[in-house]
């Protein structure tokens, strides 16, 4: 009904190109520069402030907005990145990396499933920066044609062998020292209690397969499954 | 010891490399989208495609390939390219590669291929969307059907809509009679009632603020001063409102309807919409049924579908029978004089009738040749047919 | 010195205080809440009515008025009171007063004109609602017109929501084509569309959660697992989902258009609406065009409103005359045998001709009267004519 | 689009009748119990918990909501009261006090304008407790016949007059330590600043006419015009 009165926008402070929106009911939202104007891409809320409109980041659907939002140590993702995407999924958190990295970046997305991938098709038709793959992410040399060499690489992709397929994709299109945004699932409701056996063999692997962990958030209360892992990639 | 090449596949072609990572043979792909996608399509299904294919057939006859190893990262094609005699290896991601790939972009241009970086990255979009949308036509169980029930759909909107704003420009006139004079485009009327009710509340600046010219605000709030309408309570305007913002609301799902439809006959039937655009495509559909029997019509029934009336009026009573159904819709034909009308109807249906073919059958996109074969010829016509047909 | 008595003006009745407090007289209203509100209506345009009338009449009988002073609330009335010669004096919350308001719902229990003080409140509740309403009626500009608009937007609503549920039906039909057969009812079908989508979502505890019997849940839930239909894609689901959630808006709209109805009919036309509902009413109201044109009608066009298309073909064609028009909605004319139809149809339509004057010209409550000596009539009809007349 | 969840819902430790929703978003609302389970007056939520149907209490909307979430010393409305209330408008505040008075007690809602009645009418109509008045609040003697001894009496009239208004109703209806809520203008942005000549004088006039100030509340930043008085009733 009522609708939210903005009363003002700065630039985060830590996390640059990423901003916040403080709404006269109090309370403040995490927010990207709309890439294309009068275009929402999942029912979020667009804000205008000195004739700029920004795009509401929404801390429960996006893990990215999460760790963001519980303190993550820095933001990789910066103005003209190649990025590769896998587990795009109807475009959320795509659509907000795609506010950030601007006209000059690309975004890969790779996703498997058609359902949704005929969604992400859409915010891909609008944002020439987002390159849709609709591939398997087990399987990255079926994309070896479109990707080009990529900054950074964000998965999100619910798979049992996260860490093998991050690894894979990696040593294909990975640049020595880019960075790794990956979501992991981490069942326990406790924050302070031990990582489950599964969790800790997937960080092993990275570590095995030349990642460094820099950081790891856990995502409660906004994910209660999920943290996400912050990790710099050195090639052999 | 061997030597070994390395093969890069890419958007634009398939490159050989030495190991030095040095490209000792290429070939492009035509810059053409169609055609570079069915090309990749072949690659991403672990299948030899032809400039893969024409790449080897030329390393042959310029290398000695019995003391040269292909170097590939998809071990289907190197199990396909064994099967023809070549020596093959898989690796993933060799350095030569590898840099090659880092490099691709910056080598597109220096090839005079893209102006930049920026062009490449945008032709690289393109296809990738195109590309995607064909793979999923594999998965397109029906959805022939659903841009169908879409257009009918909008249809039964359009009803409504009318419907609607009449009913609310009878009853918001108890309360200012005037507007319905003032406002005849139902949107903005509809639009000042939902945001702004009483006409009280009509005055210029919030007129503008709802996208009113700045004249005809004036106008309406002058207006609005000395209506000779009722006063009514809140609980009147609320009601009216309510029914003022779903039609809005029904407005905009007819907005959303349109782009959900341009979609799915991107996927379904991308050359019958590259001819005719989305909407009348849609409606194509809707008359023939479903893609498979549009496909399976002839063209001088495609030339006269939603005619079906007249059609068989004249049928009947042995009169003319009409030039054209439903593609009356489409612009050339609209504007064209009247006795090139029936011309152009049937060069269109002929091209419609093809495209249709395609898009059941193969799905392969050839929209780009079959627009311009039609412009060629309605321009033919054009020439041909200058003026009315003498009378005898 | 001059004795003072103080006119207490109370919902039940006028009392006549003495200095302490003591009812020394009193007229009470009768339990009616039409008239009551009429009286009530008087005092609070400040006139004397008829109680407060007979009260001083009967004072002036039993006290002698030229050595006794009246204390009343209200100068209105006081200067009324005044013109006929009685001595006044205008106070503002006298003790006695103020101690009587204390004690009222007491002493109307006490009078044995309730049972208990919470009955008193509920009939003040029902003779201020009705006493608001007839203030309103002042303020009723064109209401009858905002009523008659309603009743039109229903029907449209009516003609929207069936389109759209054949259209949805149909549509939805593609991903799950066993549903239509299960699901019969309109409203169930799109709510299972609107909440739960993909079918594969039709697990028995969702279902029950929006309201389906646990008996059918289980059904639709095991029809689904073996369903035949085409799978879809989120953005499918999604346009379907919005158009079916339009649909609940527009079913949500009718409801309020009704409850709107309701109460506008019952402030200006409370009388019709007290015979046949607000709904019919308002339907007769559209028929006639205003409550003014419907006041106007003799009862013989009143009875067979609606019906014009079967008036004129009798005229034309010398038939039978239609018995009745819209008042056919009228349960008791409905489930009456077919020869007791036309006379109860012209008993209603001579009370509706009356009801409709009174709302017209006075807007007094006369309803349950009317009501009274309607189901009087109906009952004698059906006592008269138990038996179809015999044909001859 | 998305729905709040309730977490749980408590009795307000200071306010009795009066109750804290706590949802599933971290928020806290205040709200009623609902007289009519199912019917909403003013577009407010209605949650569930525990088998009893709550509303509400939008602070934005309703001055009472504001007064108690900004620490009113106490909240005098208990079940079984009858109260005057003068300002009814279309009934939000007035459906909370029907909710907590319940039943047994009574509300003599005086609105003047026609607009506003018609929709304070369709209130009535489904609550019992609620008695609709269409009349001007300045003149209580048209209104004595149905207006009973209150117990409280709560005043939002925005007249100029606004404090002899509530007085003279008071000498009519209200009883010897009678309450007295009124919502006063008292447009003053600092909530420390003095406030402006017209209130002080209205403040005064309550005190000559019998009213023991109690307590005194602003309201912003849920409204930014208005105080709430809170006072006592003594009968010379």
């Amino acid at each position: 009904m009522s609708s939210l009165s903005v009363v003002r926008v700065y630039e985060h402070e830590k996390y640059r190109n990423v901003y916040i929106v403080e709404l006269d009911d109090g309370s403040s939202r995490l927010a990207t520069k709309n890439l294309v104007p009068g275009k929402k891409v999942y029912g979020e809320h667009l804000f205008r402030w000195e004739n700029v409109e920004y795009r509401e980041w929404n801390t429960y659907r996006s893990k990215l907005a999460a760790a963001l939002a519980k303190g993550l140590k820095e933001l990789p993702i910066v103005p003209g990145q190649r990025i590769l995407y896998l587990g795009a999924g109807s475009g959320t958190t795509v659509s907000h990396i795609s506010d950030i990295v601007g006209l000059k970046g690309a975004i890969y997305a790779v996703e498997f499933a058609p359902r949704v991938m005929r969604e992400l098709i859409v915010v891909a038709d609008e944002r020439p920066n987002i390159i849709p793959i609709l591939e398997d992410a087990r399987m990255p040399q079926r994309y070896r044609m479109i990707v080009e060499e990529v900054d950074g690489l964000y998965a999100d992709v619910a798979q049992p062998e996260q860490a093998a397929i991050v690894a894979d994709n990696a040593e294909m299109f990975l640049k020595d020292k880019g960075w790794l945004l990956l979501a992991i699932k981490a069942r326990s409701i406790d924050v302070t209690a031990e990582p489950s056996e599964i969790y800790r063999r997937e960080i092993e692997t990275l570590k095995s397969r030349g990642f460094d962990i820099v950081d790891i958030i856990h995502l409660e209360p906004f994910d209660k499954d999920h943290a996400m892992v912050y990790a710099i990639y050195n090639r052999k | 010891m061997n030597k070994k090449i390395f093969i890069a596949d890419t958007v634009i072609g398939a490159f050989a490399l030495d190991e030095n990572g040095k490209i000792v043979e290429s070939v492009l792909y035509p810059k053409d989208i169609g055609k570079t996608v069915e090309e990749l399509l072949q690659l991403s299904e672990g299948k030899v495609n032809s400039v893969l294919n024409q790449l080897v057939e030329t390393l042959k006859s310029k290398v000695d390939l019995s003391s040269t190893t292909l170097v590939i990262e998809d071990s289907s094609l190197a199990r396909e390219l064994t099967q023809r005699g070549v020596a093959v290896e898989v690796a993933v991601a060799p350095k030569q590669i590898l840099e090659f790939r880092r490099l691709l972009p910056k080598i597109s241009v220096e090839l005079g291929l893209f102006k930049d970086e920026d062009e490449f990255r945008e032709y690289l979009h393109t296809v990738s969307i195109e590309l995607t949308r064909r793979k999923l036509r594999r998965y397109a169980q029906k959805r022939d059907l659903l841009a169908i029930q879409a257009i009918r759909a909008i249809d039964d909107i359009d009803k409504t809509l009318n419907l609607f704003a009449t009913r609310l420009r009878e009853w918001y006139s108890i309360h200012f009679p005037e507007l319905d004079d003032i406002s005849k485009e139902h949107e903005e009327y509809i639009k000042i009632v939902a945001s702004l009710g009483f006409r009280d509340n009509m005055v210029p600046d919030s007129l503008v603020k709802i996208g009113i010219s700045e004249g005809r605000a004036k106008r309406i709030s002058e207006v609005a001063k000395k209506s000779i309408g009722a006063d009514l309570s809140e609980m009147d305007m609320n009601i009216i409102q309510t029914v003022a913002n779903i039609w809005l609301e029904l407005y905009d799902l007819r907005q959303k309807l349109t782009d959900y439809i341009a979609q799915v006959m991107k996927e379904v039937a991308p050359n019958v919409t590259a001819l005719v655009g989305p909407l009348l495509g849609a409606r194509l559909l809707s008359l023939a049924g479903s893609l498979e029997e549009l496909a399976k019509l002839p063209a001088s029934t495609v030339q006269v579908l939603g005619a079906e009336k007249a059609l068989f009026r004249a049928l009947r009573t042995g009169g003319k029978p009409p030039k054209h159904g439903v593609i009356f819709q489409y612009p050339e034909i609209r504007k064209a004089p009247k006795w090139q009308r029936g011309k152009i109807a049937r060069a269109l249906a002929t091209k419609l009738s093809i495209a249709a073919r395609i898009d059941f059958f193969t799905g392969r996109y050839v929209g780009d040749e079959l627009r311009s074969k039609l412009i060629e010829r309605i321009e033919e016509i054009k020439k041909l047919y200058p003026k009315p047909p003498k009378r005898e």
